[in-house]
């Protein structure tokens, strides 16, 4: 099994972004993929808990939802503490970690990266 | 040399990225993949046409370009879903560098 | 002490929120009953914003239409300036109620606004 | 006394434009103007309570330092919503409001607005 | 016609508001402040000339400016501080258009 | 399984993170021991990261010098397109330590990483 790294890097409703990477991961993982997500800078905000979009996609609810499916998503705690996202804000199941330890294994298990930014 | 799946999300407007696309893909098989404000150079013949001069293939993602509403200027570029985004980036291509 | 404010769009639909937040600042205006004036001016890519054809649907987002239309029926202009649509896209059908324009009409309009936004 | 109107629409740490808001802000109350500065869309970031960037100036930190100087702050509740960011999470002295009740007074008081987006 | 000053923060690979800048200002006493990475331009001889061409005088932030470490390739460029920026917005120009 | 990767940098210092947090994410799988190679490759605008006279703290950023020296501390490669930086701003002086090459060369450059990351 093949694994796909996404990198996000834009936040979840500046633009439709974070909507690109959930696409993503949904088919990769419905073509039996295993998908990883990395949120790095404003990107992390992927994982805050009670996203509530009037009429915007909720790319957070998207996002648990394809966790029981082998979606593993880490984001960047340098990045969180800076934005004044603390720990116990993130979406159950999410974690908040570090490049050095979850973007490099990430890089290392994964066949391709694909770096959603502008 | 490794074959290369360009990616960009920039419309038109904002995007800067065709000498280093056209500087890295030399030699190599490549290709471009257009997600979100980048479908709207399938609009356009002349800027549709400056992209297929620095890769080999373009595809536009088939969400993204029925939301513009747009008329096709560029029959050359493909029309993808997103499974075959997925396969393209997993298997038709070595390595993925977004612009 | 302004009494007006031109929206002025520059980003096209749909991949930034940028036209349809801006579209709604207008709507927020004129909804306020304290900036008695407030129109919007589509320029560059943001005339996009105003095909017919489009079908926000397919990517799940507001419509950029239904915003305009919003402005509209509070008796806001939304102008778009010709030039750069043909320019972009070349001679697409556009939704009722805009106001097509040239630049030299378009840089009046934005005179006539004491604030100008860039969305 | 002639009021800025500053409209901030990109997030507080993907680059330095809350810093120009800020800087701004600081350098018209220091002449005497009166500032008001309205977060929409990924701006509502500014009035984050909890900021802590490592190396990057803490934005949020030297926007509540000019609240004494009569610096009024609002950001967009329906943007703080989508988001996940809840009232209370907002720096004490500044506001979550609305285009409608807010932005709309800035504007009607308002002689100069300056567009702080990307 | 009021008089106008521009606002841009974006770098000369990011902008693409010369054509909207030249449009909308044609006619009108103009001016453009540059902040951010929107300063490169000051640092490119060509570039630099094009932005001179659509309005009468161009004004850079003097923190942006330092931070790059670039020599000045464009003497015409106004080098201003925060005070001065803030004089420009609030009494120089009728009104500020970011592009 | 990628046993290296190249921070591709294309967006200057300062104005945005990018460049900052390219640099430290390619510092990370050095410091992490699980990706062996991660070099930076530094093309257009994200040449000047490696001019020697930037002062980073005219606007209070972290210095994107140091980042660069950090990933060189590491045996890291720090190369930068000569032919890019002259086209942007002339032949400026460049930190010590980076590569200086043509796009020949950083066409190799790309096609020896496994997995190349664009800030």
């Amino acid at each position: 099994m093949k694994t796909m790294v996404i990198q996000l890097r834009t936040g979840t409703m500046m633009n439709m972004d974070s909507n690109i990477a959930v696409k993503l991961a949904q088919a990769a993982l419905d073509k039996g993929y295993a998908v990883r997500i990395f949120g790095y800078g404003e990107g992390i905000t992927l994982i805050k808990k009670g996203q509530d979009p009037k009429r915007f996609p909720n790319v957070g609810n998207e996002t648990k939802e394809m966790l029981p499916k082998g979606l593993e998503v880490v984001v960047c705690e340098t990045c969180c503490k800076a934005r004044g996202v603390a720990r116990g804000e993130e979406i159950e199941g999410t974690k908040i970690g570090s490049l050095t330890n979850d973007l490099s294994r990430f890089v290392a298990e994964g066949d391709r990266m694909v770096t959603i930014a502008r | 040399m490794k074959s290369k799946l360009f990616i960009t999300l920039k419309s038109p407007h904002e995007f800067g990225g065709l000498e280093l696309v056209r500087a890295s893909a030399k030699g190599a098989k490549s290709a471009l993949l257009l997600f979100e404000d980048a479908v709207i150079f399938a609009a356009n013949a002349k800027k549709g046409k400056e992209l297929l001069s620095a890769v080999q293939e373009i595809y536009i993602m088939k969400d993204d370009w029925e939301a513009r509403g747009l008329p096709l200027a560029v029959p050359e570029f493909k029309i993808v879903d997103y499974p075959q985004a997925v396969e393209l980036i997993m298997e038709r291509y070595e390595q993925t560098i977004t612009v | 002490m302004a009494e007006s404010l031109l929206i002025l769009v520059t980003k096209p639909p749909y991949g930034f929120e940028e036209a349809f937040a801006g579209l709604r600042a207008g709507l927020g205006m004129l909804a306020s009953g304290l900036v008695p004036v407030s129109n919007a001016l589509l320029v560059g890519e943001g005339t996009l914003n105003a095909v017919a054809a489009q079908r926000p649907e397919a990517v799940r987002m507001p419509s950029n239409m239904e915003a305009i239309n919003d402005m509209l029926d509070f008796e806001a202009k939304v102008y778009v300036v010709k030039e750069d649509l043909l320019h972009l896209v070349g001679d697409v059908p556009l939704m009722e109620g805009v106001e097509v324009i040239d630049w030299e009409r378009a840089r009046k309009v934005i005179d006539e606004h004491d604030m100008v936004t860039t969305f």
